[in-house]
C-alpha cells in the first residue's frame, strides 16, 4: 500500500544535488531581461512619463507604458480576479509606492538599470490613506471612483437574536486585535519568463493558479484560452503570495510588444514585498457569555487593509469572515467583514490565509474569557467547541468534527494538567497556551486529472496541481499507486502545463491533497475500468466478473485467473490507456445578507500547545516546547505531513514573534531579509512535535495550514499565563511584552 | 517619520524671525546646501549634499513656505529627489519661535517620508542627521546674528 | 557596478592607488559590507581597492604588552584563535556573535571596523579593551585609540588615503574578569538591540578597575569612565551595580530602529550592565 | 566597465572566464557556469541559498565578488556527489526528509559538509547555531537536524 507510507519526495535526489528546474532557473535562446521602473510616491496623479530617452539606450529592446494599451485593438489594461481594477502598468494615477510605471526588456540587468535612470516621470501628488479605517471614514482620500467609501467587499453574517443573546450574557467581554502587514518571504521570489509565438503565448512562471493565470492573460490580450499556455515548474515556496495573478501580466506584456524574443522577469527581495503581502487586520470581538461559560452571542467586525487593488481581496474577505469566528456553540452571531482599499501594495493569501487574523483575535478572547470566569481555558473550549451534527454560525450542520480530539491531542501532548516547571528564580517565568482553529476550504471548486498507463507498466499523472514542496506531486502518486494497485516507482507526475495537464481551480487553502486526491481516486477507478474491459476478452469473463489490483486483472471469484496489466495492454496492442478523474464540489453559495448557507465541502482543523518563557526584565519570549495537532483524516505520507504540520509552526511562529512589514507613509522601510525577520533554526522550539489525527472511513483532508493560526494565540495565551500581560497587537515584540509586564501602555515613555 | 528638536539662540524672537526667513541668507547655515535660487516669494528651488559614512545622497528639489504666523510660527515643505540613489525626501518642517528671558527658543518637528532606496538605510541614521544638521544650523544661525549679518 | 578593480599586492601598492584615488576609492576586504552597499547600489565608487592579495595582513600576534592582530584576519579566525579565546575571550565571544558562519568566513576585522556599524558586535568589545587603531597612509602611520577611531554612523576618523593596518589589544590586568552579552529582540539571528562588553580586575572583593562598553543602542558604542570610576576601590554589591547600570543607562542617548525604541534601548543597557557586572562579580570569565 | 579574464577552480575543474570586475561569485556560478544549484534570494547574505564552499569554508557567493576568489577552490552542491554517488550528507538529507520546496537545501548541505569538516560529532546545539544562519521557509528545521545527526561519526 503506497497511501500512509513515508516514501520520499519523488524527485529527492534532484533535490539535494540543486537540480531542480524552479522557474528561476528557465534560460531561453535570445531571452531579454526585464525590469520594473516603479513609484516613489503613494498617490498622485501622473502628468507625464516619457521614456524616450530611455528607449534609445543601446540594448533597450522595448519599454512598455500604459500608453501601449491605448485603442480598440490592443490589449487591455486593466486585470484582475475576480474586480479588474489592476492595471498592468499605472496609466494616469498611482496609487501605492512601488507601483510599476514601466516595463523595460533589455539585453542585460545592467542596461535596463541604466535606462530606469533616463525615465522622465511627473506627477501631481494627492493625499494618501494608509490606515483601513481611516480609508472608511468620510473624506479619506478615494482610490478607485467606483468604490467612493474605498470598499472593496464587505460580507456580512447574520445568525440568531444578537441584542438578546447579549441581554441574556452575565459577562460582556470586547477586545481589539490587530496583525500588522506581513510578506509571504518564499525564498524564490516572483517569477515569470513570457514568449510570444505565431500569436500564442506560453508563460513559465511561479504560479499557484496556472489555470487562473491563463485566463486572466486570456482576457488580457483578447486570445482564445487554447493560444495561452501556462507551465509551472516546482516552485520554491509559495505561501499563499504566488497564488491569483501577480507578475505574469508584465512579463507577458513586454514580450507582446518585443514581438520576437522571450522576456524573463524576476523580483529582487525589495521588489517582492512591494508585489504581494499579507492583509493587516484589526478585528473587534465581543461576546456574551453567562457565568458558567456557555456563550449567549457574539459580535465580530474585521477590517482588512487590501492595498490599492482588489486582486484576491474580493474572495477572501468573505472567507476571512467566517474564519474569526471560532469553533463553538454559539446561537447569535453577527459579523462584518469589510476589505479596504488604501495606498499601499496588494494584500493577499499569507500561508494560513485570513485565518491566522481572527484566531489570533478569537482564542485570545477565549483567553480573556476564561480568566474572568476563572475557567481553566481547555475547558471552556471542550465546554464550547464545535462537534458533529451541531449547527455552525452559516446555518450548516457540520461532519467529521474533531476539534476536541485535536486540541486534546496537543494539550495532552505538551502535558497541559502536569505542573510547570518551576520558574528557577523571578526574572524568568513559564508559562502555558493553547489555541484551536476552524477554516473553510475554497468551496465550489473543481479538480481534474488524467492518467496514462502504458504498455511497459508506467503510469504518467497528468494534474495541474503545483509543486510548492508541499510534496503535492507525491502525495498524488501515492494515492494513484495505491488506487491501481501498483508499487510507486512507476509513477510519474507531470504539470501544470495548461497545454498538457487538466483544469485545476488553484494550489490553494490546502485543498489540494482532498480535491484533486479524490479526482486521481475517481480517474483510476475509471482506469481499472478500462482495463478490466480490455482483459475481460482475454480472460473470456465479463467485465462485472473481474477485479483489479495489485497490478493484476483477475477473475473475482478466481483470483489464480489473472494477467498483470503490461500484458492486458500488449495483447490487446494498446500503447496506453488513459483515463480522466475529476472531483467538484459546489457549496458556498452563502446569502449575501445574512452568511447563511452551506460555504464549505468540509473543515480545515488545528490546535497547539505551547510552553513558553518570559525574560521579565526585557521581555523577550522564548517559546519552549510546542505540540501541534492536525485533521488529517487519513495521512497519505507522514512524513511529509510531519513537514507540513511543523513547517506551519514555525511559519507561524514568524508571524506570531518577528513578522512585520515596517511602513512609513507608505513607503515600506524593511524590505529585505535583515530587517524583516524570518524564524531561523535557534528560534525554533527545542521541542517540536506534531500530529496528524486519522480516522477510519475518512478522505484525504488538507493538512498545508492547520496547525498554524493557532500559534499567535497560543503563545500569546502563554505569556498571559506566565506573567499577566495581554498583547493584542501582533507581532509579541519583547518590548511589548516588556511594556505589558509594567502596564504601559505604547505611548507612555 | 518625525524628528523633533530644539535649540535656543540668543537674540530677541523678531530678530530671530527675520533672519529664518531670509531664506537665501539662512540656507547657508543649512549644512550641504547650495544653489538656493527664489522662485517666486514662497519658493525656493536648491540643493542639498548629505554624507553618512560612505554614502553620499545629492538632493535636489524644492522649498515652500506653506504657512507664517510672525513672529511664531513657520510651516514649509521639502521636496527632493536624489536620481543616483533613486530616492526622494518628502517633509513638512515647522518651526515655533518662543521669547525666553534671554533669547528665543527654537522648536523644529520635521515629519519626513524617505522613499526609495534610502528608505531602507534606515531611521535611526535619518533622525540623528536631520538632529545633526539642526544643531549645526542653530550654531551656525547664532554666529551669523552676533555678527549682525542679518542687519 | 562600473568600477575599477584594483588588486594591489603589496601594503605601499595599496597606499599609492589609495592616494591617487582618494575618495572615490573604496577599499575591499572581505567583502559582506561594501559588496552589499554595491549591490544595493547605496556607493558608487569609480575605484575599488581590493587589499586581499597584500601579504602579511593576517595574523594574530601575541606580545608581552598585548595582542595584535591583523586588519584582514577573519572573524571567524578570531572566534577560534586559542590566543584570544585565552586572553580574551569577551571578542572571542563578540566575534563569534556576528551574522552567521559565512559572514564570519568572510568579514575581516579591519573592514568591520572602518565600517562603523552602529549595529556590530566587535567594536564595543574592542572598545571596552582599550584598543588601538594603527592606520597607514603614504603620509606615514598613525595609531588612533578605538574611542577616537569610531566617529558616528558608519563613519571613522579614517581619511580616504589610509588603511588600517594594525589592532592592538593591551592586555587586561592579570586575573581579569570579562564578559560579553549580546541582547537580541528579535530572532537568533538580528543584529543585537544593545549589547555589553564588560571587562574587571579585582584583588579579593574589591574592584580595582572596571571598564564597560555599550553598543548598538548609540551611533557608537559608549564607554563612560565617570560612571566606570565608581566602581574602584569597591565591591561590587547590588547596589553600587545598579547605581552604574542607572549611570550607562541615563547618559547614553539611545536611539530607535527596528529592534527597539529609544525608551526600550534605555531599559537594555540598564538591564544588561547589571547581568553582566553581575557576572564579574560571581567570577565568571 | 573593465572586465577581466580569471582562473576559477569550480568543482574540482578549472575555468577561464571573462568576468566584469563588479561581478559576484553568485552571477558567475549561476549565469556562466549555469551551476543553478547556487540560488539568489535575499542577496544580503541572510538567507543562505547562495552558499559555496571556498577552500572548505561556507561563504555567502551574493556577498563575494569573483575576482576576490580567483585561484581558490570552489565547491557548489553540483560538486559534492561523486561519480554519481550522493555525498552521505545528500543521502542523509533524503532519508530523513529534510526538505520541502528544496530552494534552500543545497545551502544547508553545503553548510553542513563545512560543520563536519570542522567538528564530525556536533551536538544538537552546535548543529543548530552553525545552521542557524541558513534560513529554510517551509520551516524544515526539525528533519534537517535528524539528517545531520545521522551524519557524525559518533550517531547517539
Amino acid at each position: 500500500m503506497a497511501v500512509g507510507k513515508s516514501v520520499p519526495m519523488l524527485d529527492s535526489v534532484a533535490r539535494v544535488t540543486g537540480t531542480v528546474p524552479y522557474p528561476s532557473n528557465l534560460k531561453l535562446p535570445d531571452m531579454l531581461v526585464g525590469k520594473i521602473f516603479r513609484s516613489r510616491v503613494p498617490h498622485a496623479h501622473v502628468m507625464k512619463l516619457d521614456v524616450s530617452a530611455a528607449e534609445r539606450l543601446p540594448g533597450v529592446v522595448a519599454i512598455v507604458t500604459a500608453a501601449d494599451f491605448a485603442g480598440d485593438d490592443k490589449p487591455n489594461l486593466h486585470f484582475g480576479s475576480p474586480i479588474q481594477d489592476q492595471p498592468i502598468v499605472a496609466g494616469d494615477r498611482i496609487r501605492y509606492i512601488g507601483e510599476p510605471l514601466a516595463l523595460i526588456a533589455a539585453e542585460s540587468a545592467a542596461v535596463a538599470d541604466q535606462a530606469m535612470d533616463l525615465i522622465e516621470l511627473e506627477y501631481e501628488e494627492l493625499s494618501a490613506v494608509f490606515d483601513a479605517e481611516q480609508a472608511m471614514l468620510p473624506g479619506a482620500p478615494i482610490l478607485h471612483e467606483a468604490s467612493p467609501d474605498n470598499i472593496v467587499r464587505h460580507s456580512k453574517l447574520r445568525r440568531g437574536d444578537i441584542d438578546a443573546g447579549f441581554a441574556a450574557a452575565d459577562e460582556i467581554v470586547e477586545e481589539v486585535f490587530s496583525s500588522p502587514m506581513a510578506q509571504q518571504a518564499s525564498l524564490e521570489t516572483h517569477v515569470a519568463t513570457a514568449r510570444w509565438k505565431e500569436g500564442k503565448l506560453t508563460v513559465w512562471t511561479g504560479s499557484q493558479s496556472p489555470y487562473t493565470v491563463r485566463r486572466v492573460l486570456g482576457a488580457i490580450f483578447d486570445l482564445d484560452l487554447e493560444n495561452v499556455r501556462v507551465i509551472v515548474p516546482p516552485l520554491g515556496g509559495g505561501f499563499g503570495g504566488k497564488g491569483n495573478v501577480r507578475i505574469q501580466p508584465m512579463a507577458a506584456a513586454l514580450a507582446w510588444k518585443v514581438g520576437n524574443r522571450p522576456v524573463k522577469l524576476m523580483m529582487t527581495r525589495a521588489e517582492e514585498f512591494v508585489t504581494v503581502t499579507k492583509h493587516a487586520a484589526k478585528i473587534m470581538i465581543k461576546s456574551g457569555v453567562k457565568f458558567d461559560g456557555t456563550f449567549t452571542a457574539r459580535e465580530v467586525s474585521i477590517y482588512w487593509n487590501g492595498g490599492a487593488y482588489a486582486s484576491s481581496s474580493a474572495h477572501l474577505v468573505p472567507a476571512g469572515m467566517l474564519r474569526a469566528i471560532g469553533p463553538y456553540r454559539i446561537p447569535a452571531v453577527h459579523v462584518d467583514s469589510y476589505g479596504i482599499y488604501t495606498n499601499l501594495p496588494i494584500a493577499a493569501a499569507y500561508r494560513g490565509a485570513m485565518s491566522s487574523q481572527g484566531v489570533f483575535a478569537h482564542e485570545s478572547h477565549m483567553d480573556t474569557i476564561a480568566h474572568l470566569l476563572g475557567i481553566d481555558p481547555l475547558e471552556l473550549r471542550t465546554k464550547n467547541l464545535l462537534r458533529t451534527d451541531d449547527l455552525f454560525a452559516t446555518g450548516e450542520r457540520l461532519h467529521d468534527i474533531h476539534f476536541v480530539e485535536c486540541l486534546e491531542a496537543a494539550a495532552y501532548g505538551l502535558g497541559w494538567h502536569e505542573p510547570l516547571q518551576s520558574d528557577n528564580g523571578t526574572i524568568k517565568k513559564r508559562g502555558r497556551g493553547l489555541a484551536v482553529m476552524m477554516k473553510n476550504t475554497i468551496a465550489n471548486s473543481y479538480s481534474e486529472c488524467r492518467i496514462e498507463l502504458d504498455a511497459e507498466g508506467r503510469v504518467t499523472l497528468f494534474v495541474s496541481t503545483v509543486e510548492m514542496g508541499q510534496g503535492g506531486h507525491t502525495a498524488l502518486a501515492q494515492i494513484a499507486a495505491e488506487a491501481l494497485g501498483v508499487p510507486i516507482e512507476v509513477l510519474a507526475v507531470t504539470g501544470p502545463d495548461t497545454a498538457e495537464t487538466p483544469p485545476d481551480a488553484q494550489t490553494a487553502s490546502s485543498r489540494s491533497t482532498h480535491m484533486m486526491g479524490n479526482a486521481v481516486l475517481d480517474g483510476a477507478a475509471s482506469l481499472r475500468q478500462q482495463l478490466a474491459e480490455a482483459a475481460a476478452p482475454i480472460l473470456e469473463w465479463s467485465p462485472d466478473d473481474l477485479s483489479v489490483a495489485d497490478g493484476y486483472v483477475f477473475v473475482t471469484t478466481q483470483p489464480q485467473a489473472r494477467i498483470p496489466y503490461t500484458e492486458v495492454l500488449g495483447r490487446n496492442n494498446i500503447d496506453a490507456l488513459t483515463a480522466t478523474g475529476k472531483y467538484s464540489t459546489n457549496e458556498g453559495k452563502l446569502d449575501p445578507d445574512t452568511g447563511q448557507g452551506i460555504s464549505t465541502p468540509d473543515w480545515h482543523q488545528g490546535a497547539g500547545a505551547c510552553e513558553v518563557e518570559v525574560d521579565t526584565q526585557t521581555g523577550k519570549v522564548t517559546v519552549l516546547r510546542y505540540h501541534s495537532a492536525s485533521f488529517a483524516g487519513r495521512v497519505v505520507n507522514p512524513t511529509l505531513a510531519g513537514l507540513q504540520n511543523d513547517g506551519n509552526v514555525i511559519f507561524g511562529m514568524g508571524a506570531s514573534l518577528l513578522e512585520e512589514v515596517a511602513i512609513d507613509g507608505g513607503q515600506i522601510t524593511n524590505p529585505n531579509l535583515s530587517d524583516y525577520m524570518l524564524p531561523s533554526f535557534l528560534d525554533t522550539p527545542v521541542e517540536l512535535k506534531n500530529v496528524s489525527l486519522e480516522e477510519e472511513g475518512s478522505s484525504f483532508q488538507g493538512i498545508g495550514e492547520m496547525t498554524l493560526p493557532p500559534v499567535a494565540p497560543a503563545i500569546a495565551n502563554a505569556i498571559y499565563d506566565a506573567v499577566g500581560a495581554r498583547i493584542r497587537d501582533l507581532p509579541l515584540t519583547a518590548e511589548k511584552v516588556l511594556r505589558g509586564i509594567q502596564g504601559r501602555t505604547d505611548h507612555e515613555r | 517619520m518625525k524628528i523633533e528638536g530644539s535649540f535656543t539662540l540668543e537674540a530677541p524672537i523678531r530678530t530671530v524671525w527675520d533672519y529664518l526667513l531670509n531664506i537665501e541668507e539662512m540656507s547657508q547655515c543649512i549644512p550641504g546646501v547650495s544653489a538656493l535660487e527664489t522662485i517666486d516669494t514662497k519658493s525656493y528651488r536648491g540643493e542639498l549634499q548629505i554624507k553618512v559614512g560612505p554614502i553620499k545622497a545629492a538632493f535636489g528639489g524644492t522649498v515652500t513656505l506653506l504657512e507664517l504666523e510672525p513672529p511664531h510660527r513657520l510651516v514649509a515643505e521639502i521636496v527632493a529627489d536624489d536620481r543616483r540613489n533613486a530616492s526622494q525626501v518628502k517633509a513638512t518642517f515647522t518651526s515655533i519661535l518662543k521669547s525666553l528671558a534671554d533669547g528665543t527658543e527654537v522648536t523644529y518637528t520635521i515629519d519626513a517620508n524617505v522613499r526609495g532606496r534610502l528608505a531602507q538605510f534606515g531611521q535611526a541614521v535619518a533622525q540623528s542627521t536631520a538632529k545633526k544638521m539642526a544643531a549645526a544650523f542653530g550654531s551656525c544661525m547664532q554666529e551669523k546674528i552676533d555678527a549682525g549679518e542679518t542687519a | 557596478m562600473s568600477f575599477e578593480l584594483l588588486q594591489p599586492d603589496s601594503l605601499p601598492g595599496a597606499l599609492k592607488a589609495l592616494a591617487q584615488h582618494g575618495d572615490e576609492a573604496k577599499v575591499l576586504a572581505g567583502g559582506t559590507a561594501i559588496v552589499l552597499m554595491l549591490q544595493q547600489k547605496l556607493i558608487a565608487p569609480t575605484v575599488l581597492v581590493s587589499v586581499g592579495r597584500i601579504p602579511d595582513l593576517a595574523y594574530i600576534r601575541s606580545e608581552p604588552d598585548g595582542i595584535h592582530v591583523g586588519p584582514l584576519t577573519t572573524l571567524r579566525d578570531m572566534e577560534r584563535s586559542l590566543v584570544i579565546q585565552t586572553h580574551f575571550p569577551l571578542l572571542a565571544q563578540a566575534s563569534g556573535e556576528v551574522g552567521n558562519i559565512r559572514v564570519r568566513n568572510q568579514a575581516t576585522l579591519g573592514g568591520n571596523l572602518a565600517e562603523a556599524d552602529y549595529a556590530s558586535d566587535p567594536p564595543t568589545a574592542l572598545l571596552a579593551l582599550g584598543t588601538q587603531v594603527t592606520a597607514t597612509s603614504l603620509r606615514g602611520e598613525r595609531t588612533i585609540p578605538l574611542e577616537d577611531f569610531l566617529i558616528g554612523f558608519y563613519t571613522t576618523d579614517l581619511e580616504p588615503d589610509e588603511l588600517i593596518t594594525d589592532v592592538f589589544i593591551p592586555a587586561s590586568a592579570p586575573g581579569s574578569r570579562t564578559t560579553y552579552l549580546k541582547y537580541r529582540s528579535r530572532s537568533s539571528e538580528d543584529r543585537p538591540c544593545a549589547c555589553v562588553a564588560a571587562i574587571a580586575a579585582f584583588e579579593a572583593e574589591t574592584c580595582t578597575d572596571l571598564r564597560v562598553a555599550v553598543g548598538a543602542a548609540s551611533e557608537v558604542p559608549q564607554r563612560l569612565p565617570a560612571v566606570e570610576n565608581l566602581a574602584r576601590g569597591q565591591a561590587l554589591t547590588d547596589e553600587l551595580i545598579g547605581e552604574i547600570a542607572a549611570g550607562y543607562a541615563d547618559n547614553i542617548d539611545t536611539l530607535e530602529d527596528i529592534r527597539g525604541s529609544a525608551w526600550y534601548r534605555t531599559q537594555m543597557i540598564r538591564i544588561h550592565v547589571v547581568r553582566a557586572l553581575e557576572e564579574l562579580r560571581n567570577g565568571r570569565r | 566597465m573593465s572586465d577581466r579574464t580569471l582562473t576559477l577552480q569550480v568543482n574540482g575543474r578549472p575555468y577561464t572566464l571573462e568576468v566584469p570586475s563588479g561581478q559576484t561569485l553568485l552571477e558567475t556560478l549561476r549565469e556562466s557556469l549555469e551551476l543553478v544549484g547556487v540560488r539568489d534570494s535575499c542577496g544580503i547574505g541572510m538567507c543562505g541559498t547562495c552558499t559555496v564552499l571556498v577552500d572548505g569554508r561556507a561563504i555567502s557567493s551574493c556577498l563575494t565578488l569573483t575576482a576576490q576568489v580567483e585561484n581558490k577552490h570552489i565547491t557548489t552542491i553540483e560538486g559534492l556527489s561523486q561519480d554519481g554517488q550522493l555525498h552521505p550528507v545528500q543521502q542523509a538529507y533524503i532519508d530523513h526528509g529534510a526538505f520541502q520546496c528544496a530552494y534552500c537545501t543545497p545551502g544547508f548541505i553545503l553548510s553542513t559538509v563545512a560543520l563536519l569538516g570542522e567538528n564530525a560529532n556536533p551536538d544538537d546545539a552546535a548543529i543548530r547555531e552553525y545552521l542557524a544562519g541558513n534560513l529554510c521557509r517551509c520551516g524544515s528545521y526539525v528533519n534537517i537536524l535528524n539528517a545531520v545527526r545521522a551524519c557524525r561519526t559518533i550517531d547517539d
